[in-house]
Parts: C-alpha cells; sequence; structure tokens
C-alpha cells in the first residue's frame, strides 16, 4: 500500500522541481497545482485506506527496513495525515489564483511554491515519524520551509517583522523539545517513540520533561499565553499559507501533545486539569480578543487560538478520563478533540482561503474597508458563511458535531465524578457556551462588515475563479456533510482513540448518542429551510425600495455600522485585559469639524510578558561593555587575567 | 652559577621597570641576550659537544645582536620620542612589580619542596615573563610593546634551559627564526602605521569595535 | 421509542404552535389592563400574524439574499427547537441525550440568522440592535446552561426530557435550587424574547430597541416568519420556565396539566406586571444585570453542592 | 613516507616556484594543483587507503585524519575561488598584497599540515607559529587602515599567545621530569603511553597555559578579539581559511595536551577549563551579536560562538565529545560557505557595514540565497550537519541540565541576534531608490563552491557516511570515551 504514499511524496516533490524549471511562470503555476494536488490525492488515499484498516498498522517503507523503523502508521499518525492532505488540497488549488496577482515577481513565487511544497511533505513525514531525530528534522524543516514561505513579499517591513517573531519563537519551542527528548530518551534508552515511556515514577525528569514538552508544544499550537507569534505571522503570510498554517502546522503542536499522552500514561490528575484551565484561558481570550480585530487575517489567526483552546478543552478531558480510566471520558475527550482538530483544519482552511480570495480582489485585510461584496459574489459569500456558521460551532455542520462531543464530555463526567467535580465541569461548560456567544458575536461581525451593506470603498468588480469555487465548495461540502453525517468520520475516530484506551472495552461512538436521529433532525431542518426558500421565492408579491433611514434619506456607505462599533459594546466590559488602546478625538464646537477614531487591540502576552522580558534581556546585554575595548593592552590584560583565574580554579580544584 | 646568572638576569628586569629611556630598554634586551647565552652554554661545558654549542651562538647572534640592532632602527627610524610615557607611575610600577616578584620567588620556593625544579630560575623566568607583560600593558607605544614581548620571549627562554629537557636543534632553530621573523613583521607593521597613523601607538588603533 | 409516543409528543407540538400568539395576546391585554386601557383583544397576534402573511414583501435596494434566507432559517431553528423540549410530562417528538447541547445551538443558529438578516441592509439602525442582540447573547448563554446545566450535572442526564423528570423534591435544598433556577430562567426569557427591562417590545424609537429595530426593514412574509418566531420563543421559554415545576405533575396527568397551565399564566401576569412597572434599563448595564443572573446561578449551585 | 612527501613537497615546492613565476595565472594553477593533490592524499589517508608511518615527529591518528582532511577540504575550496577573487576589479594599493597571496597560500598549507600531522609539541608550536606569520600579511591585503590595525592585534595577540602554549609545553616537559621521559620529553605518544608518572601539578599548570595560549588562535574568549579583527578584515578567501582552518589548527594543540591529561585525575580539571571557557565565548558571542554593526564581524562572533559549543563538548565528553568532533568539520565547512558570499556582498555593496547592504536576496540571488541557506546551517537546522552535532552535544549535556538550560538560552539569544543582522541585510528595502549602486550577478565560481558545500553538509549530516562516524568514534576512544 505505501507506494501510493511515495508516488504522493514524490509527485509534491516533482511538483517544487516543476515550478523551478518550467519557464513561463504561468505554466509552472498551472503544472505544479496539477502535479501537487494529485500527489495530496494520493497521499489522502493512502490515509483513508490504513484508516479504514486500523487497527493494522503496515510498514512504511517495508522494503528498507532501518526507514521502515523510523515511521509508523498508527491510528494517530494517519488521521493526522488525513486531517494534512484534506486542508491541503483546497489550498493547493487556491494557490493558482492567490499567486496571479504576484507572477510579476517571478523568482519570489518559484522560491514560495517551493517552500509550500516542501512545508506539505515535511508536515506529512512529520506526523509519521517514530524516531525522535526523524521527528525534530522535519519539525525544524517545517519550520523553516514555513518561514520561507512567509518572505513571498520579503521588502515589506511587516511581513520581516511577523515572519521574525514567528522564526524566533518556534525556534525556542524546538529547544524545548530538545529537553524533552532528551530526557524521554535517557528514560528508555531509545529514541522510538513507541518505546518511550514517562511514569510519574521517575520524579522530578517527570515533571521537567512534561513541562518542556508541553511548553514546545504548546507555542506551536498557539495556546495562551504561547500565542504571540501566531497573529503575527497568520497575518502576514501569504494566504493560502496562512490556511495551511492555521489548518494544519499548528495542529502538530497539539499532535505533540497527543502523543505525549501516549508517552505519560498514566496521567496524574493535574495534567488534566492544568491542560483545561489553560484551554478555556485560551478559548475565551482568543475569541474575545478576536472580536477586537480589524484585520480580517488577525482576527482569524486570533480564532485559531480559540479553537485550540477548544482541542484543548477536549484533550483535558480526555487526559481525566485517563486518570480515573473511564472510557467514555476518553472517548468524548479525546474525540471530539480529534474531531475538532480535523473540523478546524476544514472551515479555518475556508475561511483564511476566502480571506486571500478578497485580499487579491480588494488588497486590503482591513474589514471597515469592506462590504457589499455579497452583491457582487453571492456564491462565494454564501460558501464563507457556511464557514462562518461552522467555526461558531452552530449546527447542522460540522463545528457543532465536535463542540457537541465535548459538551457531552462534560455531562458524562458530572454523572461519574462526585465531589467538587460538577462544579468546575458545570464552570468549563458555562465557559465553553461563553466561547460560542463570542464566536457568534464575532463571525456575524465579520460577515456582516465584509459582505453585507453598502461598498464602503468602490471597486470596480470582484472574481472568484473556477477553482476557488472548487476548493472552497469542497470544504463547504465537507463541513455540511461531518455536520449531518458525522459517522463516517467519527468510526475512524473510534478507532485511533482506542491507541488511548487501556482495557478492553473500547467503547464506539455509537454508544454516546443516537447519531441517527441527530442527523435526522438536521436533515428535516435543512429540508425545512429549503422548502420554505423554495416556497417564498415563488411567491410573486415583492417590491424593492430605499432602506428606512427614520425619514433621512441621504445615507451613505460610511454610515453603515463599523466592525469597531459593533464590538464595542463587547469589548468595553474588558478594555484593560485585552490591551484595548482607542484615540478620541471629539468634535467639541457646535459646528462639526474634523474627528476621528482610532482604536487598537493589543495582546497581554506580547505587550506584557514576552516584549518586557525581551527588552530587558537585551538592555541587560547591551550595557555590558566591559568587553568592548579597542585597545590591544586590554587584550593582553584579559589574558593574563584568565591564566590567573584558571590557576586559582586549579588551586581550589585541587585543595577543595 | 646559574643562579648568578638569573639574578643578574631579574636585575636587568628591576632596571627595565624603572627607566624611561626607549634607547635603556634596547641596551637591556643586548644584556639579557648575552646573560642567556651564557646560561644556555651550560650543557656545552658538561658535554662539550659541538651539537650543544650550536643554539647558544645563534640564540647569541640573534637575541644579543640583530633583535636589538634591528629594534634600535626602528626608533630612529621612527624617530620616537625617546622617553616612554607611562600609563602608571613608576613608583607603583616598580611596587607591583616587586610585589609580582616576590610572589613568584616565594611560591617558587614552596614549589621547589616537592617537585623538580630548581627555583631560582625558574622565579626569573617567570619574573621576565610578568614584567614583559606589564610593559605591554602598561606603556602606549607600540614599539615598546615588541621590547615587551622580547622581554617575555627572554623569560620562556631562560624557563627551557632551567629545564633539563632537551629540544632538537631543529625545533630550537625554527623558534628562534620564527621569532626573528615576528619581531621583523612587527617591525614592518610598526613602521607602516606610523606612516599611516599620526602616531605609532596604541591611540591610534581604536577603528575596529562593536 | 415507539411511534405512539412520538405522536403523543408532535400533540403538543401542534398544540404550542397554535397557541403561542395567544401567550403574547394575553401579556399585551393583561399590560393593557395594568395601566388602565382597554387594549387590543387577545387575538389581536392572530390577526396581526395573517395580515403579514398576505401583505407583499418589501426589500430594501441594498438587500441581499441573505435578507431573503435569514428569515426562514432563523423560523426554522426556533421551530425545532420546539421539537424537542418537553411539555409538562410529555416526552418531546425529539428526545435524545444531549439535545440539551442542540437545543441551545439552534436558538444560537437562529440568532445568527437574524442577525445577519439586519446587517445585511447597512443601515446603522439595524447595525446598533444586531449589536446588542450579539453582546446580550453573549451574557445569557451561560445562563442558560448554568440554571439547565446545573440540573443536568446533578441528575446525570443530558436529554432535556430526562433532566426535568429527574427532579426530586424530596428535601428543602432541592426546592430552594428549583426556585433559584426559574428566577434565572425567568431573567433568561426576559433577554431572549426582548422583554422588559432589557428591551421595550412597544416604542419605536430607534435607538433604544433590539429586537424590534433589527425587523425594521423586514416587511410581509419576512416579519410574518420574524413575529411568528418570536411569538414561539415566548413560548418555548415559557414552557422552560414552567418546566421546573413538573415534579408536581408527577403523580397525576390531569394534575400536572392544569399546574403547567397556572404557571405559564402567572408567567404572563409577571410579565405583564414587570412591564409596566419597571423602566428599561440602561444599555451598558445590562451586561452587569445578566452577569448578576449568572452569579445567581454560580452560588445556587454551590449551595446545593455543598450543603447536600 | 611518500604521503608525507605528497602532503608537504608540493607546497614547499610551489612557494619557490610561485616566487619567481610572476604570472598569476600559472601561480594560481600551481596551487590549485598542490590543493587538489594535498585533497586527495589526505582523503586516502582519512578512508585508510594510504597508511602513513610514524615516528617521534610525525604521527596519523585519527585525531590528524580528521583535522587533515578538513584543512584539505577548506583549503581546497578556498583556493579554488581565490582566482576569480583576485581578479576582481580593485583598488591599485592591492596589487602588491596580490603579488604575494599565492606564496603565502602555500606555505600556510605547508606550515599547517606539518602542525596537524606533527607528533613533536615543538614542532607543532614552530608550525602553528608560521602559520600565523603567514596568513598575517593576508590579512593586511586590502592595505587599509582597518586592515593594518588588525594585522597588528593578531600578529601581536597570537605571538603572545603562542609564547603563552610554548610555556604551557615546557610545563609538560617539566611534569615529566624524573621520570622515564627523560629525554624524549616533547613527544605525544610518549607522553600518552606513560600519562601515570606526570607530575599533576605542572600537568595543570601546562593545560592552563596551553588553552590560554592557543585560545587566542581558537577564538576562545576572552582570548578572542585578534581573531575577531583579523578573520572580518581580511579577504573572505582567507577569512574562510582561518575560521575553517586555522581555528581548528589551534583546537588540536588544545586537544593534545588534553589527550595526554585523559588518563590521569587531571582531566577532570581539563574539562571544567574547558567548559568555563566555552561558556564565556557564547557568552562573548550572544553580547556582541547584539552590538555588531559589521556582518563580518557578526560571523566571526558566530565562529567563537561554535569554536565554544565544540570547546563545551570536549569537556563534557561522552556523545557531546562525538558531536563536537563532528561539529568541528561542519563549522569550517558552514563557515567557508558564508565568508565567501559575505565576501560577495561585500564587493557589491562596497561596505561591511550591515546598515549600508539592503535586500541582497533580490539584488544578488545567488549570494543571497547561497547566504541566507548558509546561515541556517548554522544555526542548526535541519538537514545541515550542524544541527546534528548540536544534537549530540546537548545530549551529552544533558548530564549537567543547569549547564544545557543555560547554553540552550544563549544559544537561543545568539540565533535571535544573528538573525536580526542577517534578515535586515537580506530582505531590507532600500531607504533610497534612486542611489542603487548598479548591482548585477551571475553564477560564478563561489557560488558553484558554497552550493557543493552546501550539498556536502546535507549529505555529511543526513546520511552520516560511516567511514566519517568510525573516524569521530575512533578519535572518542583515543580520548577514553566508549560509547
Amino acid at each position: 500500500m505505501d507506494h501510493l504514499f511515495i508516488l504522493g511524496c514524490s509527485l509534491i516533490l516533482i511538483g517544487a522541481v516543476f515550478a523551478v524549471l518550467v519557464k513561463p511562470i504561468q505554466l509552472a503555476l498551472r503544472i505544479y497545482v496539477g502535479v501537487m494536488s494529485a500527489g495530496l490525492l494520493f497521499n489522502l488515499a493512502f490515509a483513508l485506506v490504513n484508516l479504514v484498516h486500523l487497527p493494522a498498522t503496515p510498514l512504511l517503507f517495508p522494503a528498507f527496513p532501518v526507514l521502515s523503523s523510523f515511521f509508523r502508521l498508527d491510528g494517530l499518525a494517519l488521521f493526522f495525515l488525513l486531517i494534512i492532505t484534506s486542508a491541503a488540497i483546497p489550498a493547493i488549488l487556491s494557490t493558482h489564483s492567490y499567486l496571479n496577482q504576484y507572477l510579476h515577481k517571478a523568482a519570489a513565487v518559484r522560491a514560495f511554491l517551493v517552500s509550500f511544497s516542501l512545508v506539505l511533505l515535511s508536515t506529512q513525514l512529520l506526523v509519521l515519524a517514530n524516531h525522535a531525530i526523524v521527528f525534530l528534522i522535519f519539525w525544524e524543516l517545517m519550520t523553516l520551509m514555513a518561514y520561507l514561505g512567509l518572505l513571498l513579499e520579503k521588502e515589506k517591513p511587516e511581513i520581516q517583522k511577523g515572519s521574525f517573531i514567528y522564526f524566533a519563537t518556534t525556534h525556542f519551542a524546538t529547544f524545548c523539545l530538545y529537553i524533552f527528548f532528551f530526557l524521554l530518551h535517557s528514560q528508555s534508552g531509545s529514541w522510538l517513540f513507541s518505546d518511550f515511556q514517562l511514569t510519574q515514577t521517575s520524579g522530578m525528569v517527570f515533571y521537567v520533561a512534561f513541562f518542556f514538552g508541553f511548553v514546545g508544544f504548546a507555542i506551536k499550537a498557539g495556546f495562551m499565553p504561547f500565542h504571540f507569534w501566531l497573529p503575527h505571522a497568520h497575518s502576514i503570510a501569504p494566504t493560502v499559507l496562512s490556511a495551511f498554517l492555521s489548518a494544519v502546522i499548528i495542529k502538530t503542536g497539539i499532535y505533540g501533545i497527543f502523543r505525549m499522552l501516549e508517552f505519560c500514561s498514566p496521567l496524574p490528575l493535574w495534567i488534566g486539569a492544568g491542560i483545561l484551565a489553560i484551554s478555556l484561558f485560551s478559548a475565551i481570550f482568543g475569541v474575545w480578543y478576536a472580536l477586537a480585530q480589524h484585520d480580517i487575517k488577525k482576527l482569524l489567526a486570533y480564532h485559531s487560538i480559540e479553537n485550540i483552546g477548544i482541542i484543548g478543552i477536549g484533550i483535558g478531558l480526555g487526559c481525566l478520563g485517563m486518570t480515573y480510566s473511564i472510557q467514555p471520558l476518553i472517548w468524548l475527550g479525546l474525540g471530539g478533540a480529534l474531531f475538532h482538530t480535523f473540523n478546524h483544519a476544514i472551515f479555518k482552511s475556508l475561511l483564511f482561503l476566502g480571506s486571500g480570495v478578497i485580499y487579491s480582489n480588494l488588497h486590503t485585510r482591513n474589514i471597515e474597508l469592506m462590504g457589499g461584496i455579497v452583491k457582487s459574489a453571492p456564491w462565494f459569500v454564501g460558501l464563507f458563511l457556511i464557514g462562518s456558521v461552522a467555526i461558531s460551532g452552530l449546527p447542522p455542520l460540522n463545528g457543532f458535531m465536535s463542540e457537541f462531543l465535548i459538551y457531552r464530555g462534560f455531562f458524562e463526567s458530572a454523572s461519574i465524578f462526585g465531589g467538587y467535580f460538577p462544579f468546575f465541569m458545570l464552570l468549563m461548560t458555562v465557559g465553553l457556551a461563553f466561547v460560542g456567544g463570542l464566536a457568534l458575536a464575532c463571525f456575524t461581525k465579520i460577515n456582516s462588515i465584509m459582505f453585507l451593506g453598502n461598498e464602503r470603498s468602490p471597486h470596480l468588480k470582484f472574481t472568484v475563479t473556477g477553482l476557488d469555487y472548487l476548493s472552497l465548495g469542497l470544504l463547504a461540502f465537507v463541513c455540511l456533510l461531518f455536520g449531518i453525517y458525522p459517522q463516517i468520520i467519527l468510526g475512524i475516530i473510534s478507532s485511533v482513540v482506542a491507541i488511548f484506551q487501556s482495557g478492553e472495552s473500547a467503547q464506539t461512538f455509537s454508544t454516546f448518542a443516537q447519531w441517527n436521529f441527530i442527523t435526522g433532525i438536521f436533515a428535516a431542518i435543512i429540508l425545512l429551510i429549503s422548502t420554505l426558500i423554495i416556497w417564498k421565492v415563488s411567491r410573486t408579491n415583492q417590491r424593492k425600495s430605499a432602506a428606512w433611514g427614520c425619514g433621512y434619506a441621504g445615507q451613505t456607505s460610511r454610515m453603515q455600522y463599523t466592525a469597531s462599533s459593533y464590538a464595542d459594546d463587547i469589548n468595553g466590559i474588558a478594555v484593560s485585559v485585552l490591551h484595548l488602546k482607542s484615540k478620541v478625538k471629539i468634535p467639541e464646537t457646535i459646528f462639526p469639524v474634523t474627528s476621528r477614531f482610532h482604536s487598537h487591540a493589543g495582546d497581554f502576552s506580547e505587550d506584557g510578558l514576552v516584549k518586557p522580558i525581551y527588552s530587558w534581556i537585551i538592555g541587560k546585554i547591551t550595557s555590558v561593555d566591559f568587553l568592548s575595548r579597542t585597545d590591544i593592552r586590554f587584550y593582553i590584560l584579559f589574558m593574563l587575567l584568565t591564566v590567573l583565574f584558571y590557576g586559582g580554579t586549579a588551586i581550589l580544584w585541587t585543595y577543595l | 652559577m646559574e643562579n648568578v646568572l638569573s639574578i643578574l638576569f631579574c636585575l636587568t628586569l628591576l632596571y627595565l621597570v624603572v627607566t624611561s629611556r626607549i634607547k635603556t630598554y634596547v641596551t637591556i634586551l643586548r644584556i639579557q641576550g648575552v646573560l642567556l647565552s651564557l646560561i644556555m652554554i651550560f650543557p656545552f661545558l658538561h658535554h662539550l659537544s659541538v651539537h650543544l654549542l650550536i643554539i647558544p651562538i645563534v640564540s647569541l647572534i640573534v637575541k644579543a645582536i640583530i633583535i636589538p640592532r634591528f629594534v634600535n632602527k626602528i626608533v630612529i627610524d621612527l624617530d620616537v620620542k625617546r622617553i616612554v610615557e607611562p600609563s602608571i607611575q613608576p613608583f607603583n610600577f616598580l611596587l607591583l612589580s616587586v610585589f609580582s616578584m616576590s610572589v613568584l620567588f616565594v611560591s617558587a620556593h614552596v614549589l621547589s619542596g616537592f617537585t623538580t625544579i630548581e627555583p631560582i630560575p625558574f622565579a626569573s623566568a617567570f619574573s621576565a615573563m610578568i614584567i614583559g607583560i606589564f610593559i605591554i600593558i602598561f606603556r602606549k607605544k607600540l614599539i615598546i610593546h615588541v621590547v615587551g614581548f622580547l622581554i617575555l620571549e627572554n623569560g620562556i627562554l631562560l624557563f627551557g634551559t632551567s629545564l633539563s629537557a632537551e629540544m632538537p636543534t631543529i625545533v630550537e632553530l625554527g623558534a628562534l627564526l620564527d621569532i626573528f621573523v615576528v619581531v621583523f613583521l612587527m617591525g614592518i607593521v610598526i613602521n607602516r602605521i606610523s606612516s599611516t597613523f599620526a602616531q605609532p601607538d596604541v591611540t591610534a588603533l581604536g577603528r575596529l569595535k562593536d | 421509542m415507539d411511534l405512539s409516543v412520538s405522536l403523543q409528543g408532535l400533540f403538543p407540538f401542534v398544540l404550542i404552535l397554535l397557541v403561542s400568539p395567544f401567550l403574547v395576546g394575553l401579556i399585551n391585554k393583561q399590560k393593557a389592563i395594568l395601566t388602565g386601557r382597554i387594549g387590543a383583544p387577545v387575538w389581536q397576534p392572530y390577526y396581526d400574524l395573517a395580515r403579514l402573511s398576505r401583505k407583499e414583501t418589501i426589500y430594501a435596494t441594498s438587500a441581499s439574499f441573505i435578507s431573503r434566507i435569514a428569515p426562514v432559517i432563523s423560523f426554522s431553528a426556533i421551530l425545532f427547537t420546539l421539537l424537542i423540549l418537553p411539555i409538562g410530562y410529555v416526552r418531546p417528538l425529539f428526545s435524545f441525550n444531549g439535545d440539551i447541547i442542540v437545543f441551545a445551538y439552534l436558538l444560537g443558529l437562529a440568532r445568527f440568522f437574524q442577525i445577519l438578516g439586519a446587517m445585511d441592509i447597512g443601515s446603522s439602525f439595524e447595525g446598533m440592535g444586531a449589536a446588542r442582540e450579539a453582546t446580550f447573547a453573549v451574557f445569557a448563554e451561560p445562563i442558560f446552561f448554568f440554571t439547565l446545566g446545573s440540573l443536568a450535572f446533578i441528575s446525570g442526564h443530558t436529554s432535556i426530557y430526562d433532566i426535568y423528570h429527574s427532579i426530586q423534591l424530596d428535601e428543602p435544598s432541592a426546592l430552594v435550587f428549583i426556585i433559584v433556577s426559574s428566577i434565572s430562567g425567568f431573567i433568561l426569557l426576559v433577554t431572549e424574547c426582548s422583554r422588559m427591562p432589557i428591551d421595550d417590545p412597544n416604542t419605536h424609537l430607534e435607538l433604544t430597541m433590539i429586537h424590534e429595530v433589527m425587523i425594521l426593514d423586514n416587511s410581509g412574509i419576512d416579519l410574518f416568519l420574524y413575529q411568528y418566531g418570536s411569538y414561539i420563543k415566548i413560548m418555548v421559554y415559557a414552557v422552560f420556565e414552567a418546566s421546573f415545576f413538573n415534579p408536581f405533575s408527577m403523580a397525576n396527568e390531569w394534575l400536572g396539566f392544569s399546574v403547567f397551565i397556572v404557571v405559564i399564566f402567572l408567567l404572563t401576569t409577571v410579565i405583564a406586571w414587570v412591564e409596566t412597572m419597571i423602566a428599561r434599563f440602561k444599555m451598558k448595564s445590562i451586561p452587569q444585570y445578566l452577569l448578576f443572573a449568572t452569579a445567581i446561578g454560580i452560588l445556587n449551585l454551590l449551595i446545593y453542592t455543598f450543603v447536600r | 613516507m611518500l604521503e608525507l612527501f605528497l602532503l608537504t613537497a608540493l607546497p614547499l615546492l610551489n612557494i619557490g616556484l610561485v616566487y619567481f613565476l610572476k604570472n598569476r595565472k600559472i601561480q594560481y594553477s600551481l596551487t590549485l594543483f598542490a590543493a587538489t593533490v594535498h585533497l586527495l592524499c589526505s582523503f586516502l589517508i582519512f578512508s585508510g587507503f594510504l597508511n602513513p608511518s610514524e615516528n617521534d615527529f610525525i604521527r596519523f591518528d585519527s585525531l590528524t585524519k580528521l583535522f587533515l582532511m578538513v584543512l584539505s577540504n577548506v583549503y581546497f575550496w578556498v583556493t579554488l575561488v581565490s582566482y576569480s577573487y583576485l581578479s576582481r576589479p580593485n583598488i591599485v594599493k592591492e596589487e602588491k598584497s596580490k603579488k604575494l597571496y599565492f606564496m603565502l597560500l602555500n606555505l600556510y598549507l605547508l606550515a599547517n599540515t606539518l602542525a596537524l600531522i606533527s607528533n613533536h609539541l615543538g614542532l607543532f608550536w614552530v608550525a602553528s607559529e608560521t602559520t600565523t606569520l603567514c596568513v598575517a600579511p593576508l590579512i593586511f591585503y586590502y592595505r587599509d587602515e582597518e586592515a593594518l590595525e588588525a594585522m597588528w592585534k593578531y600578529l601581536f595577540l597570537v605571538s603572545v599567545g603562542i609564547a603563552f602554549a610554548f610555556v604551557g609545553f615546557l610545563f609538560l616537559t617539566l611534569s615529566a621530569n624524573g621520570t622515564v621521559l627523560d629525554g624524549k620529553q616533547l613527544v605525544v605518544t610518549n607522553f600518552i603511553l606513560n600519562a601515570e608518572v606526570l607530575n599533576p601539578i605542572w600537568l595543570k599548570a601546562a593545560f592552563i597555559f596551553v588553552f590560554v595560549g592557543l585560545s587566542t588562535k581558537i577564538g576562545i574568549a576572552p582570548m578572542h578579539p585578534g581573531d575577531i579583527d583579523a578573520t572580518s578584515n581580511s579577504p573572505s578567501p582567507v577569512a574562510a581559511l582561518m575560521s575553517g582552518s586555522l581555528r581548528g589548527t589551534a583546537l588540536i594543540g588544545v586537544l593534545r595536551v588534553y589527550q595526554i591529561m585523559v588518563p590521569t585525575e587531571t582531566a577532570e580539571f581539563a574539562r571544567i577549563i574547558m567548559i568555563i571557557g566555552g561558556m564565556f565565548s557564547l557568552f562573548v558571542a550572544f553580547v556582541f551579536m547584539f552590538k555588531v554593526t559589521n556582518y563580518k564581524r557578526m560571523i566571526s562572533y558566530s565562529s567563537v560562538e561554535h569554536l565554544g559549543l565544540i570547546v563545551i563538548g570536549i569537556g563534557t565528553g561522552g556523545i557531546a565529545f562525538v558531536g563536537a568532533m563532528l561539529h568541528v568539520v561542519y563549522n569550517s565547512i558552514t563557515k567557508v560557505v558564508l565568508f565567501l558570499n559575505a565576501g560577495n556582498i561585500h564587493r557589491a555593496y562596497k561596505s561591511r557595514e550591515t546598515a549600508s547592504v539592503w535586500n541582497v536576496l533580490n539584488a544578488m540571488p545567488w549570494t543571497g540565497w547561497l547566504f541566507l541557506t548558509g546561515f541556517f546551517a548554522i544555526i542548526a537546522m535541519p538537514p545541515f550537519g550542524i544541527f546534528f552535532s548540536e544534537l549530540m552535544i546537548f545530549q551529552g549535556l544533558m548530564a549537567k541540565p543547569w549547564l544545557l538550560a543555560g547554553v540552550l538560552f544563549l544559544l537561543f539569544f545568539i540565533f535571535v541576534g544573528m538573525s536580526k543582522t542577517v534578515f535586515q541585510m537580506l530582505y531590507k528595502a532600500p531607504p533610497d531608490i534612486a542611489n542603487l549602486p548598479e548591482i548585477s550577478e551571475k553564477f560564478d565560481i563561489t557560488h558553484f563552491a558554497s552550493l557543493i558545500l552546501l550539498l556536502m553538509l546535507i549529505g555529511l549530516g543526513l546520511f552520516l557516511p560511516s567511514e566519517l562516524y568510525e573516524m569521530v568514534t575512533n578519535i572518542a576512544l583515543d580520548f577514553g570515551i566508549i560509547l
């Protein structure tokens, strides 16, 4: 079976080669998209076929025993491979139209294409790796190639800044992972994931290893307060890459956390509780920050943090289940987290790729300058809307289904645990509901401001290419399919989660809800909606008229409600927590003069944590000047002093 | 006898510390060269083989004749002021030198208690090294730095001869040649520096920094 | 479950569909009486709906297809929440594990599209209403999960029907718990259905409204769907509230039915009374009010957990 | 003896030939021929096809073989690009330097080879002093004030340092006084065989002096400034040569003394000293990465960092020692790439200041991308070799967790500081579009060399050849490390 995968990977590499070698850039781009999507399709097929045949885990390169011991095709790896490929195919399809605006910079485009295909490749191999060093290699390669991908418009200062923050932060994460894997290695004496074991009996090592592993993966995943790189990187990346960054690359952090759970069983209680706390925090503040943004991509980036938080809540729940070996909780928590990981990859790709289409038409990311797009591209808006509904976790789309599993986990845990547990679980549930409310507010905001009403800045035309429709349509279809009929994927997930379930009674998804029932309801809702719409459209007595303006007819598009004012009510509650800053110039005379309002959302982690520490260290460094002597006599003096110092060390070493 | 010569050697060092005339520095280099050659000739007196005579003669030529002459030539060429401006008070310098020399002598004495060293040549050698370094550290003129370096080398040579270790002749000759070339090169560089910068001392060399 | 049970659930569903405008009429009538007027007849909502369904539909020039689909989706979602909610002792048409979550999120779906429909016009009046709706929803959502969620957590059930049926009034703390929960539930009702003191359904001063201003540019069949939807929503929350008192009906079907009717009637009276006596809150202080309701929920659960 | 002849005679012959033949093309061909033969010869020795004879003066153990290979490799590529470097249009002053260039290069090869293969510390000392002497005029290539200052500082500081090292060697002989070693007191192999009888006090003193003295050449802080000035102001091939091979040559001196100490109880002390020195080097690199305004100096500080890391690795022992040896190889290759491309940037922008370099990636795509790739290699990104060697060093450091934490902290900030500078050079848009210097570049020999070297780096990293690994483990075995 593995020749499918080898074929896919080779096609991805061939795509990169074509991107470099084919002379006309237009043609190169076309061939690239074709070859790459073919390669990814092969890999998707590979993942699906193997997932269906779980729990059998075949070897990847059976012909080369050494190589095949470096990789492992277990359920978790294959599931993430599925996520990667299914998010990558639409991204690749969108590449064609998105890059059209940059074709005059052929070299930069080629560089981007090559790094993009290498990102795809290294991400796929990363999740299959079974060897810590191989994992680290692909981890760093992925970081590096994604960094190179960010440089498509490298002349812009904001891109230089954002990409640098991304690069530096992820490099830091890698250092944490070094420590993590070294500790694991020292515990087990092997580099293979399948041999790693981390038990609490090892004392200090357990805590240190867990701490560094979690920090390393959490930085990549974007848990608060390690998230500060994420809005920077996502907002400046070429949109197809933003989509992939958000949909897949930050998920490799989640993948790492899943692996970590596999290593550290049995889990102590504080791990689950800690993950729950940090995740809820990420979810709430992620979405709240998102609400304050005007930059569509930054906003989506903060939503990634929120969704990572939701995934984390699922994981935390699963950890509790693992601690007390409660099968349903493991299933609902980890299964919900996995499902949400998949779903987030789908709808976040949809939204990011959509924002890419907007950017290539309007050349702005500021939502306050958009509006009225629905009139020129209703189908496009419809697809984007599907993504928005899905990410808000509303039925009948897939976002709801995964949140549903996590909610079910909470309720389930309440009936199992006694004592204080129900209370805290209820608090978590309410927190999740609060997140849902905020997400709803946020996505009604962007959909309204970006698409509805009248154009704020006039644009000539809004073109969406066929390939864009194809990629967005595919994603929207998956959203709808897994919302209404999640049984397809839940079967797979239950066999994936089996890794984490000790004991024989691996439960299946059908135990926890009458899925067919839910499918029925959702289908009925859609049926009802469609019927009503058809009925309504068939009614003939309709007419158009100007909007009601309390008698004032001279409305302009600038009088529309703005994103800032829409979000003001909610953000006003937490100005200081959110580091919101606004500058207002109010007209004070009777006759109106120029007045303005400017608001900016900071970030507590960046402004309150990272920047102060960083500038403190840099300040200390640059104030060290005893070494910056130009006089050669000092060099000789240093030499003498060093000899004396070492001599003193020798004496101390001998006599102490 | 070696001890007497070593003590003489030390006395030249102290004179070096108190003097402020460049000409004296050159003279002392000469004297030290002669003293070292004398010390090195002792093995020959024991064995009486031509083989052992080569090194003292060559070092006499290099250390006592060629190098001082070369340094002297640079001094004249450069027309540097004869007076050395110290960056430390002469008295303090003397105090520091005497202090470090006494420390060295005492520790050499202590060490000779349980190892196989001869304390006086050992301590003299290290005094020469440390005073060579002090001269480099406390003087500004580059030519004086070269002299300081040579004093340091003389100390090392003394140290080498005080050990009974035998270097192959070729290696020893190579070492002498190397030192000569180093000094020669340094001379050329100083010449260049004096033609490029206003004055050949360390204050001119401050362009390379971070 | 077999067909007869399902059909049994269908009957109250149809009943509520028919009765819900009457409930609003009842509230309005009582309000009129309390303010010393005769007021419109209780059947007035039926007349309104009939009129709206006949009238032609006017769309603003700036409106897009969103305006056309939003009322439908919003209405359908509300309709389906009704299918999940148990009425008294009767098992609803759809009852399954986790339907409490579906219930809450279906209302969310309805709200989502109502907001979009409002924003579609591009008028700042609708924008203002939509923004408020979104804000208050954020704070109302936790109340729902606190009131019903705490019951669910205590009972260990995740289906609304089972939750209500698990309420046992065998000890005083449970009684207190139920009563406080019903207070939270009332605040939720007031918020979600845009009644006083959150929103004033009567004023037509655009700046002060929430729900009414959002549907400012809707007419004809769209307005019909919105209005009917909002009537159903009130009914849903009234039933939601009345079901807290479900335990009283455990013994006897007819007793239960009468308790149910009495509670709903009392509720309309309370709403009418509150709307007459209390002025609308300042918009800025509404979140605090809602957080207060959440706090009641927390306190309630804490007391219940630790007293027991 | 054939091997010895091949390694040394050809450069020796060339010195004379080059001196008399003034045509630069002929000079170049001769030198390149010698470099190729040297490369071939050391490769044959490395891979075990040739087994040279050894005596009191000459030795070919694994350590020598490895470092010889490094030297040959660096020297070959540097020679290869030298002609194109010399033919670049430039100012008149340099013409004089060009006459001596190839002669000094040959002399350098001769001296450096002798230093590496020497078994006799006296010979080592003479040879390594000679390397300093031939590098010094090369530093002065540009004949400007900075070069003059750099040359003076390097010459003086290294001379003093080498003198210190000589003191160290004398201490070593002193430590053997009155033992069986009397008479053959500077032959390394004899010392290693009889390490237990040596006097520990003098052994420690010897190590201190050798380490401090040679640090001036290796670039271990705080003896690094001379090295920094020299590598940053010399022409790029020379800088590459110094960073890539000369530092290694000095390192082998330290390693020889350490090897003597390994069986004795003083080894632990040597390790502590090396770790202190290494950490201090990392600290210096950490501080100056945020201060440098000159990109060549930045690369030199990166050398200080990596040599520091190597010394820490040696001091840590175990797998870290193996990592350090591999690091020597990888670092030398990477430094050549960086310096060669920095030289290209310097030629195009006529400045070594970071502030006057913009947007290299667009203006000079080949140089820019190669420089960027070299930068990724030096900050230990896979699949380049340094990633693997650093990983080994870190793994070894796990035994001393706090040290590892310190190293990682410093390395992270070094990375931050360095990448800020590099990225600014590579991407920053020019401040004034109108006054841009006309820059156009074609694929030339430096790019070819960089490309091959980078591929070599990837190959050596990913598919660590068993010969190399065996060699490194043999070295480790010589140092008493059994993996």
